[in-house]
Formats: C-alpha cells, structure tokens, sequence
C-alpha cells in the first residue's frame, strides 16, 4: 500500500491535526475528533452538523465554516463516526436554537446519528435530522437499505447552512435540507477501486478495459460491470440514470456538481461536464449554476459522480449566499 | 456464568476478532467496504483496555461496559449493532453475581430483540441475524444442558446461519446496494457473529 | 488506459468546452485555445498571461479571473504552447499598458513564450516576462536547463495579479512575480505515476515500496528512487531539500503550498501538512498563509509537493487581495 | 533540390515519423515527459495539410512553411527548435527555383545555427544536435558528390551521433533533470533527427 501516512491507525487523528493547523479560523478538537467553527456556538442559531466516514474530504470538514456547517465529525476511514462524537458536536454547536444533523443514509450513518441523537435529547437539546439519499444507482424499495447519500450532501449542508445563518428555526432549516435533498439526484462511475490505509488492497479489481458502473463512495463494488466507454457515452449514461430517477421537466432550474472522486485528473472532470451540460441542455434542463471538482471523494479512487439538484428561487438564493469554508468559499 | 466468565468470554472474542480481522475485512471487501475486521479489533481493543482498567462484581457489568465500549469506539453498522445486543444482554441479566444458563439464553435473546429493533433485519436479509437468531435458539433448547452445552449447541447453529449466508441477496447493510451481485458471498456480520459465539463456547467448555 | 475521455488527441479542446460551459464568466476560444477573463483587455491595465502544457490542472486556466490571469492558454497535454496561441492570449488582453508573461522554466515553454513575445513586440504590445524555476530538485546550473517552474507559480500569479489590478507598471508587476519566485522553493515525491491521455503509459514504473523523490510534473522520472517511508520522514526530506536550497532565518514569514499532485486524497495531503507544518514551526520558520490542496497536478500522479514562499508584508498584502477564479477565491 | 523533391522529403519526413511516433515516445518516456513522437506526429500531420493546400514555386516556399507550421503546431521544445531549423534552411534558399548541393548544405548549417542560437545546446550536450551537427559536417564534405551522396553521407553521420548520445549525461532539455540518470538512454531529438535525415536521403536517392 503506497500512502503518505505513518500509521494507518493514526491516519485521521494525523489528518485532521494538519486541519487544525491549515485552518486557524475552525477549532479542532483531536480528543473528541470533532471540527467546529471558530464563533461555535452562537445563540439563537440553529447548530448544523454532519459527519460520516473519514476518506471522503473535503466532505464534510472542508465545510465547516460561516454559512455552512457548523461542526463535523469525521469517523474512522469509511466508518461512520460514533455517537460520543456526533454527541460533542452537537453540544458544541447548540445555541439555544436546535440543531439539524445532516445524515448520508447508510446504515452505520444512520444508527449512530440516532443513537446520538437520543442523547442531546436527554441533555436538553433538540435535533432534527436530513436524510440524504440522492444515489439513483441504489433502487429505493424496502428491499435494500435505501438509496446513498453522495454529492447531493454538499447542496443539503450549503442551503441548510444559509438558512441556519438568517435564524430560521431547526424545523425550517431541516425542510429546505430536505428539500434539496428531495430534488437531487446523483450517479457515479468508476475506472479503478480505491485504496483504503488499513486495508491496502481495493474492494473491487477491474480488468483494464471495464469499468464499475453505480459505484458508491466507500470502495465497493458497484451495480454492474460495463465495457470501458467513451466519455460521452458514459455521460449519456449518468445523465439517463439521474434524469429517470427523477425526470425534470423541461425549464427545470438545477444546480449541477460534476464531483471526482479523488483519483480523476481535473481535466478529465471538465472534459465530463462539458458532455453533461451538453446532454442536460438537450434534454432542455437548465444549469443555473455547477461546480466541477473533487468535493464529495473515495480516497484515490478514479472515478466521477453527477450530481443534479432541482431548485426554486429560494434553494437558489440560499445556494449563492456568502460562504467561507476550506473547500467552498464564495462572496466573502 | 459469573463476572470472571464473562470476563474470559469477551476476552475470547477480542483473541479471536483480532486474529480473524484480516478474514473479516475480507469478506467486507466483496460485498461492503473492507472494514469489518478493522472496526471490531478496534472496538474490542478498547473493550480490553476498559475492562482491565475496572473490577466488575457481576457478569451483567461487564457485559454492559462491553456494550457501551462498543458504541463509542467502532462506529459503522456493526458499532451500536453489537454495542447494544452486549448492553441489552448485560441489562437482562440485572444485578446478579451468576446467572444459569437459562437466564443467559434470555439475556442473548434480549441482545438479538436489540439488534433486530435497531437495524430492522429479519433473518434472510444475510445480516449478522441470520447467525444470531439460529444461535440463541439453538442455546435456549439446550439450556437444561448446562451453559457449556448450550453454548456449543449455538455455536454449532451460528456457523450454519453464517453458511447460509452466502446464497443470499442481501437486503439490509451496505451489501444490499449490490443487488443481485451480493449472491454468492458469505456475510461479514454473520461471520463475526460466529465467531461471538464461538468464543463463548470455548469460554464456558 | 483508463481516462474519461472519447479520443486521446481532443482532450485538451473538449475540456476547453467543458470549462467553458462550467465558467459563463470566462471566454473560451476553443479556437485559439485560450481561456480569457470576460472584461479583457481593460483599458491601462496591465494584462497578466501564462500558459503551458495541459495536465496541470487547475493551473493555469483555473487561475483566470480578477484578480489574478488575464488569460492563459494551455497547451497539448504536457506540451508548451504554441507562439500563436500565446500571442492571441497577449493581444486579447493587451489594454495599452503592455502585458506580463509568467512562464515556467522549460526549454519549450521559454522558447514559445519568446517566440510570441517577439511577434507580439512586432504588433507594438510590450511583453515583460516573469520566468518561475522554484523546483529545488533540480541543480541550477549551466550544467542543466535550470530549475522547473512548479508550485511557486500558483504564487507569483495571485500576487502578480494582484498589483496588476492596482494599475501597476507592466515592470513593477513583473518585478513582483520575480519577487516571489526568488523567495519560493518546491520540493516534490510521487507513489506512483500519471497516465498521459496519449500515451496511456507511465513515465516511470515504481516498486511496491518505493517512491521517486525530486519529482516535476510532468511524469519524467525524478532525481532518484528511495525505499518508501512514512509520511514524516518524507515531510522531512521536503522541508529540509527546500531550507537547503533556500534557508531562511528564523522569524521569516511565508506563505507555504503543500500541493497534490492529482492522485493523492485530501486526507493525506492534510497529514503531510501537519508534518510540514510542525517541522517548519521547529525550523522558526512562520506559515503566514497556507493553501492545501491539489492546485499544480501532474494529471493523475500520487504525490505531492512542498513550496515555500518567503514574503516581506507587501507581498503578503497582495496575496490576500480579493480573488474570483474558478480554483482560488476570496474576498469576493 | 526543387519544390518537388522539398515536398517529397517532407512527405518522407511525415511517413517516418508517423510509423516511428511510438519509438520517440518511448524514448521520451525514459528521460523526459512522453510526447515526443506525439508532438512531431502532430506537427507534420499539420505540415503535410499545409502543403497539399498550397503550390509551391521553389523549395524554400516549401521548407518556410514546414518551419511555420511546426511552430504553430508542435509547441514544447522540439516545435521551436524544428520549426526554425526548416525556416532558417528555407529562407537560406532563397527564391531559386533549384538550389545545387552546396547551396543545401548551407542551407542545412543555417538550421543547425538556427537551433543551436535558440536552444543553447552544444554537441555533447545530449540532444538533437548531436545528430544534428555531424550530419550536416558530413552532408558539407560530401556535397561535391552531388545530392544523393551528401544526404547519405549525412544520414549515416546523423544515425552514428544519435547512437553517441546514450552514454551522455543531458546538458539541456528536460532529461538534464535527471542528471546522471538520464546516462544509458538514447535522446529523442537525435532519434528524430536522424529520421529527418534518412528522409532526406531516400527522397533524394
Ligand atoms: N440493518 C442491519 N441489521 C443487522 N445487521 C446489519 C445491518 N446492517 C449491517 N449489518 C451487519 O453489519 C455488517 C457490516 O459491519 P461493518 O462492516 O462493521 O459496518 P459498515 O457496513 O457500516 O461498514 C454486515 O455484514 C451485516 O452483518
Ligand atoms: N535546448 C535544446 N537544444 C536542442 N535540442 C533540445 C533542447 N532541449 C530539448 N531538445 C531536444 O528536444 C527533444 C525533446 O522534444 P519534445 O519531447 O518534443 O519536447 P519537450 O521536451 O518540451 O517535451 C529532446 O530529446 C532534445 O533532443
Ligand atoms: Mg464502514
Ligand atoms: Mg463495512
Ligand atoms: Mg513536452
Ligand atoms: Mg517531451
């Protein structure tokens, strides 16, 4: 296994001290592994908060800061962070007003999230939580554990954010998350499996001209294995899936995120998006506005998702309201 | 069983979870995302350290801090799964310094209502259920037997639940995002529920 | 080869599209293959250019917008560009104050950007140019083409277009972009090599167990091969290459750059920096500023680099200036 | 020489460097950045359409507008380099619709000038000049021989300085990077240079 780590049992202990010291305006906390903004808590302010399984930076860390997230807590390397940690978190964040947890619905996710939960409850202080499950290539039946949270995160946790900051209250910051998260839909791909630092290996092996089609952000295996294929059909392909998940009606307002999962060169993303943008035009949904980039990740993997959110005006004028974290920044 | 073979019994599981890790994460790497073995060494690792850091005067202790080690040290599905069938086991069997092996097989059935109520598996979903329900069966009917019996009888039963696994489609957890692509592969949770049971038998032989 | 991409020789035009579609505020050429801020030229400003291979990603095109490039015009996959293509770049943004090339030392990239600069001379714009060489892995001397241009060039082009924004000379802006590589110096090591769209190989071919020290980015091998080692040890190997090469007294303020390569997770990028950071604080040496992150990529590549950038407080000013490029913003 | 042969060599040029692009490449691959003989490849591509989209008078015509071409096609080093040796031979022909061996001898030396002032390379240094400088020595000792046996000449001389390149540590270009561990490789350039060369002698045969 070939990583810059010392230790693979350290490695998020390690990574979020260089965190603490990119980042002078969050407090990190090593002890409890939890990131928090600097002004944490502020009274009247509903608290947000995320985390899930550490691997997937900048999410959700790198989107602490004012007009998004108060707190993360990052767990172990894809392993979701126990309830003592989301518990010092929300504490942390609680201003009097409630606090919101964003959840990625995964099993482990979810569980723990409840488990920490019930326990600001028993300390007073009340949580509502946003379920994020945007990943079409997972069927939402009773069958499975229900569709994945991915890229549509990052859309819940800024207009979750923006709201929280104008003093909306718990419940109404909960909605507009819900909102997003009810309007997003997102697909991934993948040319090679990822390298976690405990494990070394790779959840899955690919032959050098196939690729995992319906991947997740946690290196396993995806729905189905496919021929490698050009860029625009594998465009085409995730557009189709995210469209005929949720179809959109023509003159549909999005926000779209072409999102690498760690291992794919920024080229490759923009050379992606210019496909989709293309698709999503002919299909004649509009691109109000996009990011292209590495923002909701699986380690090194190679690999791309697509990400497209329906917004109203609101969820619009949240999404572009002033933002200062590590990894999203805009109008401040 | 008493505080000491409690003690022994948790401290079996930890020998054989961490000697197991590697095959574990294994069959998370098929069909999850290769971090089963990694989160319950971690988990039992602490579970050690804390036991060892306290005297405990009845099983049901040791079983609870076992519980509540887990929850706050291994995360993922597995963490509040076996977190909480530990803390209800060790809540069953109340203030007691021993219990008999009846009252154990109702405080392993406590931990299974805990698991089956959290994480909403039924057995089939090719979860850590499919060995946990055959195992407290299999140790309720041998309870008469004496707590050795009836921990081989649910260990025996814990290995063909986890056998039967391996057909399955999954529904619950992470592997049922595979679909159809989850046939075939033995369950991680299963796996390690086996080997719980496993080390109880060793323990209590 | 792996890449999402539909024909290896139109990469660079087809990502041209895509960043064209993601960057309304930007004009794209695919024609002339440059990428040009939307309000150039501005009438007596100094017009701010680089350019070079493509593969380097967000550089250079990631980089243009106020307050920062003017244009920048990417050339083939790790290939120079052309004299043309530098030349429609300069004209494009010349407003009568003369224009600034930042070039990085490579024997092509010099050679064009002279080319164009003299045809540019020829059509009466007055080009200063900026020549970035902080790679410290490479000797500087008579004996060697000179040290590369890398991290440091993300530097003296915020900086440079910064003051260039103030509606400074065309030499006081050049002068200091030369500033800023005079106090800068990088230092790179790669796990594994990138795949040239191409080509579809690798440069190099690395051993389990070993990595390539003194990396460029441009997939060439390094200085030498080592025995792999922890995360610190190689911070270490960093820090001490680039004190070597440019030692700096205590107190010293800089701004430092622990760069990603294109291959390498956040997570790890973090923990290098917290190593980084602890043995510079050890050296004396003060972090004023510090960006993680990949911005100057060597396509897929697992590595990362080290800059360091020695700045006096009005260096630092024109450093945190307001910036609205697609891969760096703030302040607006 | 006249347009027509000009255009043959050019054509031979293009072919050569068509079938041998993967050779310069992996040449590059070893002791720079892989793209050698995907950016000539590109460039005489582009040369080739300029040509065929034109008539040319005198084989100066030709080779200015190679050189112009490559310029504006190639980029990295070899496009500057390559592009001012076929415009600085090109002009030295001046507007004669024939030039005799001589006058392409000279012709050929402007080139070397032309990249030796703009590269800064020197024979030794481990580029294309070390094919580059021998070749055009021999082609001007063998010109009284006419044109056939001056291009072989040179050919031979280009084939031997490119060989002599493998054991030189780089002065210049990126493989200098490498230091003594570009010692052992053959250099792109060199490579094709002498293909440039050869071209020139099979057209002129
Ligand atoms: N809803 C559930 N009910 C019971 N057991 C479950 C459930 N979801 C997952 N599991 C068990 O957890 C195991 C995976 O544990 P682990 O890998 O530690 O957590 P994660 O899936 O979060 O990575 C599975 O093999 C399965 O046996
Ligand atoms: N300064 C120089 N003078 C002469 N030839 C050079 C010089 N620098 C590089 N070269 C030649 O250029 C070749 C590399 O060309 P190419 O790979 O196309 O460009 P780049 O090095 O920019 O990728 C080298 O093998 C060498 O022969
Ligand atoms: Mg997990
Ligand atoms: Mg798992
Ligand atoms: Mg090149
Ligand atoms: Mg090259």
């Amino acid at each position: 296994m070939k990583k810059f780590v010392n230790d693979p049992e350290s490695v998020v202990r390690e990574a979020l001290a260089g965190i603490a010291a990119a980042h002078p305006e969050l407090r990190v906390d090593l002890e409890k592994q939890i990131i928090v903004r600097s002004d944490a808590p502020r009274n009247g302010k509903v608290g947000l908060v995320s985390g899930g399984g550490s691997g997937h930076e900048p999410l959700h860390g790198g989107f602490v800061g004012p007009g998004m997230l108060d707190a993360a807590c990052p767990g172990e390397v894809f392993t979701s962070p126990v309830p003592d940690q989301i518990l010092a978190a929300t504490q942390a964040v609680d201003g009097g007003a409630g606090v919101v947890h964003v959840v990625k619905n995964y099993t482990g996710d979810v569980m723990n999230f409840e488990m920490a939960a019930e326990l600001a409850g028993d300390e007073g202080v009340e949580v509502h939580t946003v379920l994020v499950d945007d990943d079409v290539a997972v069927e939402d039946s009773t069958w499975t554990a229900g569709r994945r949270g991915t890229g549509a995160t990052l859309i819940v946790e800024k207009v979750a954010g923006a709201l929280a900051e104008t003093g909306a209250s718990a419940a109404a910051v909960a909605a507009a998350g819900a909102r997003v998260n009810e309007g997003g839909a997102s697909f991934a791909g993948a040319l090679a499996a990822c390298t976690t630092p405990a494990v070394g290996g790779c959840g899955f092996d690919l032959p050098d001209d196939e690729m995992e089609v319906g991947v997740g952000i946690h290196g396993e295996p995806g729905r189905r294995r496919e021929k490698l294929r050009p860029a625009r059909d594998i465009a085409a392909l995730a557009v189709d899936a995210v469209l005929g998940a949720k179809p959109l009606s023509a003159g549909s307002e999005t926000i779209v995120l072409l999102n690498g999962l760690g291992g794919t060169p920024l080229i490759e993303l923009y050379l992606l998006y210019g496909e989709v943008a293309a698709l999503l035009d002919k299909a004649g949904v509009r691109i109000a506005r996009n990011l292209v980039g590495n923002y909701v990740t699986s380690l090194d993997m190679a690999g791309a998702s697509l990400t497209v959110c329906k917004v109203d005006a609101e969820l619009l004028r949240l999404w572009d309201t002033p933002v200062r974290t590590p990894a999203l920044r805009w109008g401040v | 069983m008493d505080a000491a073979l409690a003690r022994a019994w948790v401290s079996a599981v930890a020998a054989s979870v961490a000697s197991q890790a590697e095959l574990l994460t294994q069959l998370d790497a098929a069909i999850g995302d290769s971090d089963h073995g990694v989160n319950l060494n971690r988990g039992f690792t602490a579970v050690l350290a804390a036991l060892d850091s306290a005297s405990f005067e009845t099983p049901g202790e040791v079983l609870v801090r076992t519980g509540t080690t887990l929850v706050s040290k291994v995360g993922g599905a597995s963490g509040p799964l076996y977190g909480s069938a530990f803390r209800a086991l060790g809540k069953a069997l109340g203030s007691s310094s021993t219990v008999d092996a009846a009252a154990f097989g109702a405080g392993l059935r406590a931990g299974l209502d805990a698991v089956r109520k959290l994480g909403g598996a039924a057995p089939g979903d090719k979860t850590m259920v499919d060995a946990y329900e055959p195992a407290v069966a299999a140790f309720e009917k041998a309870a008469g037997d004496g707590l050795a019996a009836a921990a081989r009888a649910a260990a025996d039963a814990a290995a063909e639940g986890m056998r039967a696994t391996t057909p399955l489609q999954a529904r619950k957890g992470r592997a049922s995002y595979l679909g159809e692509r989850s046939v075939g592969h033995q369950d991680p949770g299963a796996t390690s529920t086996w080997l719980v049971f496993e080390a109880l038998a060793a323990a209590a032989a």
